[in-house]
Formats: structure tokens, C-alpha cells, sequence
């Protein structure tokens, strides 16, 4: 048991799982030599070996190409792209062939690979190094959306989703890389995907959140239990696709009081889906619309201005007092 | 020091083993069993028949759209007879005859042509790739299929197909510098059939040659008469033989023509001059090969009537067989089956709705 | 006045624009020569010349790449991708700066691009040819997602596009392509973008739908009147984004029961907007769950059974039944 | 006839005028007016300086990330030198020397490293896009644009910077082809700084020079000393002309090297020797072109110290100017701006719903 970051949670997840399967491998831009811009893949090549952690040539859409055909012949790729704005140029290759080689071959061939990029804003970074566009992938049959919000759950799911019999985008929050540490549980952990979590247990509203959203929504519980005395249910996604709808419309259907927050675009985005679901399992319990909390229909700004492009704990609070209101 | 030569010590060459008039090189004659050799034309006649009478139950109406390989049977099946079963075929959309080389049945390539999703099904005992519709998006996943051979310890080599307009795509770049990059035991094959629908050759690229694309990414590249089965045959061996010792991928151009339509959707008279398809059709890899091997005693035209009826009625059995499947396969609820592994409760909750709409008569 | 199907409108309004704007220029696949496989850039070779319709290099992401560069140097390009299955190979040029320049160039630069392509299922073509991905663009922050639903919208919606001072991706259903005529007038006639168009009055029920599920959800209305003596209330929605939602809170409001209908995967799929933005307006007289037809969350299946995928007359008529029962 | 050589007739040169140890090449010395020359050197010492500066307000976190040119100016100034205002620049993310020979103001460009949009507007009156962090995706811009400019009559080029990692990206690849195809008047100019972040050259492609690259399209290329202000001058005038003739792009690429870290959250001792940095930085390409300019008698010791506390003053007034636009540019609401010409109805909502959420004190 060790108090880690995320980067940290999600590099023992890596060394754990290359450790147990000999045919998991890591391959991107810069992940060996360097250990990844982040750092998330440290170690791995010393430890492993060129043969199974490659530093790849600059072009995404063959990382994840490569990947494809690893993964059809029996490795476990893991391929990293160095931030989610650019996982768009390997748009084609997951929506094409990731996720259609198992239906494509009826069975015969599956494709059991990750994509993990850095997603989201907060970091003070350049253009397309904060975007949060899970959505493309979210609305892609075949393919998984897994968004881990702190590092017990990211190692958890990582390692999960290495194991999945099928393609799994994996979105981290650069946001929560190092904010804040967790114990994690030195023995290898998994969580089941597609299954959220409630994170706290209330009554009178229930608070849906996933990734590095989950801390401002839990800062926001926190201030209205405290200022206004009622008790918010959390729920952390953590799978994005498939949505654990049974889970949201329990805690639903008991509050009658929904907010969503994410902090990708608003329109077409996560929290519609979420609303819609609830108006398909839970109608006759809301009292009051779900509201949603979500970053702007607008281009992520350049970082003087990101923090009114993200929801605030006060956005969040005040949404959700309104929510209580009527 | 000032403007000074950089050598590049580039050398493309263009093989030829048995010309159009019938001229055979034996020099370079590639070793062939007799009974490969036999195999080789039988398919390709079987291919050529079958090309044949699937346009017909589409002009029916009894299949879909159509991608003819009509003109391409050297390039195909040179490419696959030096290969085994346990190597990699990675198709693009119109390897059908690679595909029946490859163990596929006649009844799936029907039944895939019908539109059935279980008509793609890959044979058991071969490594082959169901088809991939989208242009060059196929080669990436060569180099990933031979990257994981060699890792697993294996000696596959992967064989990709694609044609003369996939060359534009960034897929085909990334995938030949990846290729060369990890030295993968991949061969590329590009069949130049000289048009992309109705782009021709020379207004896809400027190069003079596709083959020597290769030598961008380091890599060797040879031009191959693409309708002579023999020189396809003796350069892929080559290849094959570079890759399986760890002397990494080669790209293959063989030079073909497509002598019918893009697909069955397509009107070729819009775009191109009978008169080119005429010159082609002197080029016929088929004829060509039937001379040689006659000549060397392994044929005789009246075998080839006998073979001509067996191919015939082994066609119409396939078809038979396809509609019998057609039948059989009937149930839509399928639709949901191998998106994942496991059905989640959605798509479960969604498939039981759809059951549930179908079980009443419909109104 | 002739009476036109859905590709010789689209004709119509090329040759018209192309008229009309000396900077307007056609380029992709097959465009120039072939006049398009579906003939819709037909005869504009032979009139506006090699310099203005382009038969380019087989290369998505360059088609768009190359028009983002003409859009910025004053041309008002057209690009084709030939079928919508393969726009994602264009999806980083579209995100990382189609739907940026402008903003990036704060106010300097537009980009004044139209990217068409034929969309949806129906058609029994081969795979891939039958997708109806437009959430992928409609949940992109600077480009608009328009989708006509028959000849004269969408001549008069491609004309407008065509003039839109930003990057309009134009999806056109290939199922109505060909299936009927209407008379569209040899003015040229343009929609404003933007705007949904209640095409059938009614007030017990409103059917939302668009593209080439218009027709069977405009059946389905039929049926409704004839059979159980309802008049639906039946929107177009024209454009998926910019949403109007005005124009569907009015009649939200009005019948107080809402059944969306579009071919598109069911999950993340613009019906969940249209629900997320009627419960924001108009919760308090909805007397009913919002419902959802659409197409599965799986890949479309090969023709054989793409019927059974696309939502029937059938369905939308069991569901608006469903709707009106409780 | 069987195993035919084709002629491919390649020749790929390497260019260089003025060698680090000072020897000059009189025959390829380019004509360029004196205060032309004294305008590329006093840029180059600015954006060096301007570099150094900015570096160090990073470091006190005045500036978010930054991306260091240090080492690349002469590929950089002597590209833009021979270029128009109106012909287009289309840079990648590291041109900040170019983009200030370019005419942008250096408060722009510390607004934007500040985070501020509005940093990045073009100047008027010069044809610059914006920097384009996605590598290699600019590329493809810079066909339409130059097809555009000769489509409406111009006589423009467009240049567009790229690194040795870009060319291993498919827009790299399809966008040389559709320049060479059309024959747009494109210049591709390389910068190979020897890496990709952590990625040496030979690891990004098995190419023995990223100049051959252009063969593959049919495209002449060129290898250029890059750190040789004078031979990347001679070479994009060269291919200047070509371009405004008529006669197509061209693929320049210049060794230069990244003297500094590829961004400043970028640690290059993981995966660099600092005696691989101290060799190259004897090959400065400032002080080799200021001993060339002195030996001119362009330039002397003195009006260089002069030059040095001009430059710094210079600096000092843009980050003061940086800081007070920093303080009129506070207001959130803008970054709904320049979303669409017109903001649509949904948009107009959200920027009004933001500003009453702003306007009451924040608790
Ligand atoms: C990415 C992509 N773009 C466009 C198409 C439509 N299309 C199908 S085949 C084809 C031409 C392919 O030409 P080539 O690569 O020479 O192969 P050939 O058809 O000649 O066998 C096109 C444009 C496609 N299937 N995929
Ligand atoms: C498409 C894309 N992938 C990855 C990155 C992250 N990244 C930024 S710069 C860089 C290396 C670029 O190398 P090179 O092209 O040689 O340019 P240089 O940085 O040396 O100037 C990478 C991987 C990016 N910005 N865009
Ligand atoms: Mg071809
Ligand atoms: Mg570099």
C-alpha cells in the first residue's frame, strides 16, 4: 500500500500487467527513451525491453494501425497518444477496423487493445492540449470510453481494460496526473467496466461526474452538505460507454434531483446521453429538470481563460442549488 | 564541399519472366511444383469463372454491389503461392481470387456478396483478414500482424494488397515508414491496375514508378509484370525470403489492369477508352499461363474443357449452398452479435426490444 | 419549376453557385471526369473547367486540408468525401482547424468550406457505405452539421452552406437520393442554416426527425391520422448544428409528447440532445417520456439485414402509440 | 528484357555557401542587398534574445509553455528573406524567429505564450497563418493555399515549416502528392533539427535524407546546411522561382539542430549527450553569419554591443506592453468569440448564462 499519484497508480498498472502477460506491449511517441511526456510509461523500457515498449515514428493514425494488427496476431497493444486532440488523426482506424475487426470476422478475430491518451484542460497547456471530445468515441459501437477520475480507480481500470477482450479508449486527466495522491494497493486490482460508482451516498440530489470533473463535483457536495445541509449522491462514471444506466436511474428515481457535469462541450456531449437515459428509466420520479454543468459549445481557450471554460465548484454549487430549489 | 552529390544508390529494376508473346525467361523461371503449378491455374480459371457468373446473379439481382477482379488473377495467386496457410493475407476489397487460393469458400463469398455478415467469416487453418473497404487503411495493420509474428517468436511473414490510388493515402505512408523502421516481415503488394475508379495512374501521382515509393522509407522496392504469374510468383518469393531471414519488408508494384468496371456501380465508359481495355485484354494473364503450361506438357486444351465444366458445376453448388445459408440465416437479432465479446445490458436490453417488436405480425 | 430528385438538386445548386461565385470550386474523388459515382457533381467539369472542379489524389484528410488552406486564401471550396464512412480520415484537419481558424486567427481568417458526403443506410451497398456519424461533427465547436431531407431543402440548404461564411459539413441521404421527385424552383433559392421547419401541423404528438428517416416518420404521421384519428405534429430538423431548440420547445410545449427519430446509433446520438434540450425547456409539459427510434448501437449490418437496423414506419408508429397511451 | 533497370535519373544535392570554419563559396554567395543582410542578422540576434528572455519569464511563471528556436534562426530568416509579405507563411509551432521577420509584433507573441487568444492574430498586412501545434498538419494549407493564390491570378508562393518528425505523418505524405500532382507553387521547408522530442532522426525513418522524400511525388528536393543563412537563402529563392514560374514545389530540407529543449517541460538529458549539443554549437548560425558580415564590413563588434542593448530594450517594452494588454484582456466572455462569424442563438445563451453567473462576487 502506497500513497501514488495517477501518473504513478497508472505506471505500476503498466508494469503489473507487462509483468503478468508477456504479450502486453506499449507503443508511441516517446513512451520508451523518455518514458512518455508524462511519465506515465517509466521504466518500462529498461525494465522490458525495445521489443515490447516501442518508441514509435510521429503518425497516429499507424500507431493505432500497428495496434490493430498486434492485436488480431495475439499481443495486448497499449498505444499511447501523447494528447486526445490528436487521437482524431486515428479516428478513421478505431472507427473502421478497431471497432468492427471482431463483428467484421463474426467472432474469428477480436481486438484487444488501449488507447490511452491525456485528455482535458487545467494545465495552463498549448492549443489541443485540453480537450475533452470522448464523445467520438463514446457514440463508436464496438469500442469502449473508460475515463478514470483518481489513481486507485485509473490503475484499477487500466489494468481492466488491458484485459478486456475488446478496444478501449482510455482518456486521463492531465488535471488529476499529479494533484492529488491515493493509497494504492501494492497487489494488481481491477475494477469492472462499465460499472459506475456511487461515491457518496445521499438523498435530496444526485451528482454525476466522471474524470477530472469528479474532484470540483465532490468539493461541490461538500459545500452544500455543509452550507445547506443536504446530502448530495456523487456518482462517478468512470465508464463512459457502456453507460451504467441502472446505476444513475436508481439514485434517480430515490432523489428526483439530477445535475451532470462534465467539462466537455455541452451540445451532443455525455450529459445528454445521461439525461436522455434518465427520461427513459426515471421520468415519473424527476422533480425538476436534470440540469447539466458542462464546459462551453466554444473552442477550449488558450489557458489565461480556461478556468471560466471549465465548471467552477461555485458553477456546480449554484446549478445545483436551483436544482433543490424548485 | 559547395552543391555536392548525394549518392543514393537506388537501383529499381522491372521483372518479367514469360512475356505477353509467350517469351519465358528461363533463367529466372521460379521453381514451381508441377502440381502448384496446376493449382495455380486452376484457381485462377475458377476465379475468372466465378467473377463471371457472381455479375450475372447481381445483374439479377440476386447479390449486391460487385468489385471484379477480372484481369488481376497473375497478381493475385503469383502473390499467394509462395505463402502458407499460417501467414498473414491482408486483403483490400477486390482479392477475391487470393481469397479462394486462400481456403475461402465460394458459398461465403456469395453469401458475403448477398449481404450477410456471416459470409465474411475468415476460413479456419488459414491467417487471412476479412476484406477492408476503406482504401489503404489495410497496410497498417500488415505491419502490426508481422510485428507481432516475429515477437511471438513465429516466422510468418504478412502480405497486404492494395492498389495504385491507395499509394496517396497517409495510411500507406505511415505504415511502409513503420514497416521500415522495425524492419517487420511485411511485403506490401500494390497492384497497379492503372485506374482509382476513374482517376488513371499518372493524374494519382507524379513518381514515374509506384515501386520506387519504397525507396523513400528505405526500403526496397521492385516493378513486377503484374499479368505474369511467374515473375509475381518469383519476386514475392524473393521478398518472402528477405522478410522470413529478418531483412525486413519489400513493396511489390505489379503492373495490371482492371479490364471491368470499379464495381458494379460504375460505368467505366464515362472515364476510359474501350480501345485501352482491348490492348488489355491481349495482356490476359489467363491465356498466357494456359500456353505455358501446355507447352510444358502440365496441360492440355482438352483438359481445360474438362476443368472449364468442373469450376462450372463446382460455381453452381457454392450457389446452391448460399441460398440454402441465405435461409438459414434469416434471424436479424444477429445484427447484434461480435460487437463486443460480452452483449452488454444495452445492446442486450435493445436486441429482447427488437425480438419482442418482431414476435407480433407485422402490421 | 422542375420536378427534380435529391441528386439533380444538389446538381442544380452547384452549377448555380458555381455560377453565380467565381471562387467556388468542387474538388475530390471522381468529382471531375466520372461527375461523382452519384452523379451529383455531374456536367460541372465541362462548364467551369479542370481549374475549378478537381479530380484529386485518393487522400481524405488532404482533400480537406487543401480546402481549409483555398478557404483561407479567398476560394469557396466543396470538398466531396465520397461516402460519409470515410470522413473520419478528414476528422483531424476538420477539429484541429476547420473549426479553429477562424478563432484561432481571432476574426482574420474563415474558413468557408463545405465538406458533402453521402450518408446512411438503405441502399444495399457494401460496408461502410451505410454509416450516419454526424455527431462527430455536430459535437464540434465551430463547424455546422446539415442534413437535407429532400429535394428542394436540399438544394436551397447546399446553396446556403455554400455561401456560409464558416466550414459546413453537408451530409446527404443516400437513401433519397434517387427515391422521389419534388419541384424545386430554377430560381436559385436558399434556407437559412440554423432552422428546423415544422412540416406537418398537429398538436397531440410531435415527431422530430431529419434526413432520410423525414419520409417514414412523415408516414408514420399518416398512419397516425388515418388509423387512431391523431394529428402529429412533425419537425425537420434540417440542421443537427447549430440545434434549434426554439422551434422544438414551441411544439414540445404544445403537444407535450415528443418521440425523435433519426437512423443514427441510439447512444450519444443527437436524439439525446433534442431530449436534453426539451427537458431544459419545456420539462414542466412534457406528460410523457421523450422517446427515442433510431438505429442500434451496432455497426450496421450488411445489407441483408439493414432493414431490420433502420427504424420502420412500424416502429415510429408503435412508439408514437406507446407515447400517446400514457 | 526480363530483370530491366528503370532510370530513375535522381540527382540530390547538398547545399552550403558559407562553412562553419568561415570559408565562403563566391560562386553560390546569393545577391542580397546589404541592408537586406543587415535586416536577417539583426532578426536573428533579436529572436535569439527574445528567446532567452522569454524562457526566463517562464521560468518565474509568467508564461505558460514555451517552444525554444534557439539554434534553427538561419533556417528560419533565411527562408523568409527571400519571401513577399503577401506570399504565405504557414509555420508549425516553432517560428517564432520567422514569424517575427514576418512582422509580429513580439507582444503578440508573448500575449499568446501568456495564454491569450488574441496573441495569436496575424499582423496586417502580411500573409500569415497562425502557429499549428498538430505536427505535419499545416502542410497540406499550404497546397491550398498557393492553389488558391495562382487560381486567382497571384503570383504568390506559400512556405510551410515542418520538422524531421512531421514527415512521418500521413498529411506529410498526402500532401506532397497533391502538390506535385497539381503543381501548386508550394515550398516544403524541412527543418531536421536532429529530433523529435525524444526521437532521433534515424529512428523517425530509415531514409538515408529526408530531401529524397520528394522523389516519391516526382518533386525535386534539396539538402541545405541550415545553419547556413546564405545556402537556405540561395536554396528558397532558387525554388521561389521555380514556384512563381510555374514549374511546382519543391522540398528543401535544412540540417539544423534544436540547441534548446524541444518545450519547456521537455528534459532532453533522458534522452540526449550534452556533447552532441555542445558539437552543434559550434555551428551556430549566429555568430558564422556575423563573422561573415564583419569580414563584408556590413557589421562590426561595437554596433553589435549596440545592437545587443537596442534588442533588450526592445524586449523590455514588448513584455511591458504584454503585461498591460494582459490587464485589458481579462474579460472572460470574449472566448465565445470568433466561434462562428455570427454567434448562434445556443451560444449567445451560454455567454449570457456565464456572465450573470460572473456578475454577482464570486463566493
Ligand atoms: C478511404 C476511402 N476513400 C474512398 C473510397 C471509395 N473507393 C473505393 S475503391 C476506390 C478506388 C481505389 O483505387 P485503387 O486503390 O487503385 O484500387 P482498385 O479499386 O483499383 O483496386 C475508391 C475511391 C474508399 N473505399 N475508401
Ligand atoms: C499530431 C501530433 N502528434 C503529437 C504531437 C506532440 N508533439 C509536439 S512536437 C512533437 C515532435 C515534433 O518533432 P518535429 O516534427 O521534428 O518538430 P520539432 O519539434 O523538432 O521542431 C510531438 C510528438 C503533436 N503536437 N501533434
Ligand atoms: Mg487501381
Ligand atoms: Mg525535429
Amino acid at each position: 500500500m502506497a500513497k501514488l499519484t495517477v501518473v504513478q497508480a497508472l505506471n505500476l498498472a503498466l508494469h503489473q500487467e507487462m509483468e503478468r502477460d508477456a504479450s502486453v506491449v506499449v507503443l508511441g511517441e516517446d513512451v520508451g527513451v523518455d518514458g512518455g511526456v508524462f511519465r506515465v510509461t517509466d521504466e518500462l523500457l529498461a525494465r522490458f525491453g525495445a521489443e515490447r515498449v516501442l518508441d514509435t515514428p510521429l503518425a497516429e493514425s499507424a500507431i493505432v494501425g500497428v495496434s490493430i494488427g498486434m492485436a488480431i496476431a495475439g499481443l495486448k497493444p497499449i498505444a499511447e497518444i501523447q494528447f486526445s486532440g490528436f487521437s482524431y488523426l486515428a479516428m478513421a482506424q478505431l472507427e473502421n477496423h478497431a471497432a468492427r475487426m471482431r463483428w467484421r470476422s463474426q467472432g474469428r478475430f477480436g481486438v484487444p487493445m488501449v488507447m490511452r491518451c491525456p485528455y482535458g484542460a487545467g494545465v495552463r497547456a498549448l492549443e489541443h492540449h485540453s480537450e475533452s471530445k470522448e464523445i467520438y468515441y463514446a457514440h463508436t459501437p464496438g469500442l469502449k470510453m473508460v475515463i478514470p477520475s483518481g489513481p486507485r480507480n485509473a490503475r484499477a481500470l487500466l489494468a481492466a481494460a488491458i484485459r478486456d477482450p475488446d478496444p478501449v479508449v482510455f482518456f486521463e486527466g492531465k488535471a488529476i496526473y499529479r494533484a492529488f495522491r491515493e493509497e494504492v494497493p501494492d497487489e494488481p486490482e481491477t475494477l469492472p467496466l462499465g460499472k459506475a460508482q456511487v461515491v457518496r451516498e445521499g438523498d435530496r440530489l444526485t451528482l454525476i461526474s466522471y474524470g477530472a470533473m469528479l474532484r470540483r463535483t465532490l468539493e461541490a457536495a461538500d459545500r452544500l452538505a455543509q452550507e445547506d445541509g443536504v446530502e448530495p449522491e456523487v456518482i462517478d462514471l468512470l465508464t463512459i460507454s457502456p453507460l451504467d444506466d441502472e446505476t444513475l436511474a436508481a439514485s434517480a428515481r430515490k432523489t428526483g434531483r439530477v445535475v451532470v457535469v462534465h467539462e466537455a462541450h455541452r451540445s451532443f456531449g455525455a450529459a445528454a446521453e445521461i439525461i436522455a437515459r434518465l427520461v427513459e428509466k426515471a421520468f415519473f420520479h424527476l422533480e425538476t429538470p436534470i440540469r447539466r454543468v458542462t464546459g462551453f459549445d466554444t473552442t477550449v481557450p488558450l489557458f489565461a481563460r480556461e478556468q471560466a471554460y471549465l465548471p467552477s465548484v461555485d458553477y456546480i454549487v449554484a446549478v445545483a442549488r436551483e436544482a433543490l430549489s424548485d | 564541399m559547395p552543391r555536392t552529390d548525394i549518392e543514393l544508390g537506388y537501383r529499381l529494376q522491372f521483372l518479367s519472366v514469360l512475356t505477353e508473346h509467350g517469351e519465358l525467361d528461363r533463367e529466372l523461371e521460379p521453381a514451381i511444383a508441377d502440381d502448384t503449378l496446376r493449382r495455380m491455374h486452376r484457381t485462377m480459371l475458377l476465379a475468372r469463372r466465378f467473377d463471371e457468373r457472381a455479375l450475372n446473379l447481381q445483374r439479377q439481382g440476386r447479390l449486391g454491389t460487385l468489385i471484379p477482379a477480372k484481369g488481376q488473377e497473375a497478381s493475385q495467386i503469383g502473390a499467394m503461392a509462395p505463402l502458407n496457410p499460417d501467414d498473414w493475407f491482408v486483403p483490400s476489397f477486390r482479392e477475391t481470387p487470393a481469397a479462394i487460393w486462400r481456403g475461402t469458400p465460394l458459398s461465403a463469398l456469395l453469401l458475403y456478396n448477398a449481404g450477410y455478415n456471416e459470409g465474411g467469416k475468415p476460413p479456419q487453418g488459414w491467417n487471412n483478414l476479412p476484406p477492408s473497404v476503406p482504401v489503404g487503411s489495410q497496410i497498417p495493420h500488415a505491419v502490426g500482424l508481422a510485428y507481432a509474428a516475429r515477437q511471438q517468436g513465429g516466422k510468418q511473414v504478412a502480405l497486404v494488397f492494395f492498389g495504385d490510388g491507395a499509394t496517396s493515402e497517409g495510411d500507406f505512408h505511415e505504415a511502409l515508414n513503420f514497416a521500415a523502421v522495425f524492419a517487420t516481415p511485411t511485403l506490401f503488394l500494390c497492384q497497379n491496375n492503372h485506374w482509382a475508379i476513374s482517376i488513371p495512374r499518372e493524374k494519382q501521382t507524379r513518381s514515374k514508378t509506384l515501386a520506387e515509393k519504397a525507396f523513400a522509407y528505405g526500403m526496397p522496392g521492385i516493378q513486377v509484370d503484374g499479368n505474369d504469374v511467374l515473375a509475381v510468383y518469383a519476386a514475392v518469393s524473393e521478398a518472402t525470403e528477405r522478410a522470413r531471414n529478418g531483412d525486413g519488408p519489400t513493396l511489390v508494384e505489379c503492373i495490371t489492369y482492371r479490364l471491368s468496371m470499379h464495381t458494379t456501380a460504375d460505368d467505366p465508359t464515362r472515364y476510359r477508352k474501350e480501345q485501352e481495355v482491348e490492348e488489355w485484354s491481349k495482356r490476359d494473364p489467363l491465356p498466357r499461363f494456359q500456353r505455358y503450361l501446355i507447352e510444358r506438357g502440365l496441360l492440355s486444351e482438352q483438359a481445360i474443357d474438362e476443368m472449364e465444366k468442373e469450376v462450372a458445376h463446382e460455381i453452381e453448388a457454392a450457389w446452391e449452398e448460399t441460398q440454402r445459408k441465405m435461409h438459414d440465416h434469416t434471424d436479424p437479432l444477429t445484427l447484434f452479435e461480435h460487437i463486443y465479446r460480452e452483449m452488454p445490458p444495452y445492446l442486450r436490453e435493445q436486441r429482447d426490444a427488437l425480438r419482442r417488436r418482431l414476435e407480433p405480425p407485422r402490421g
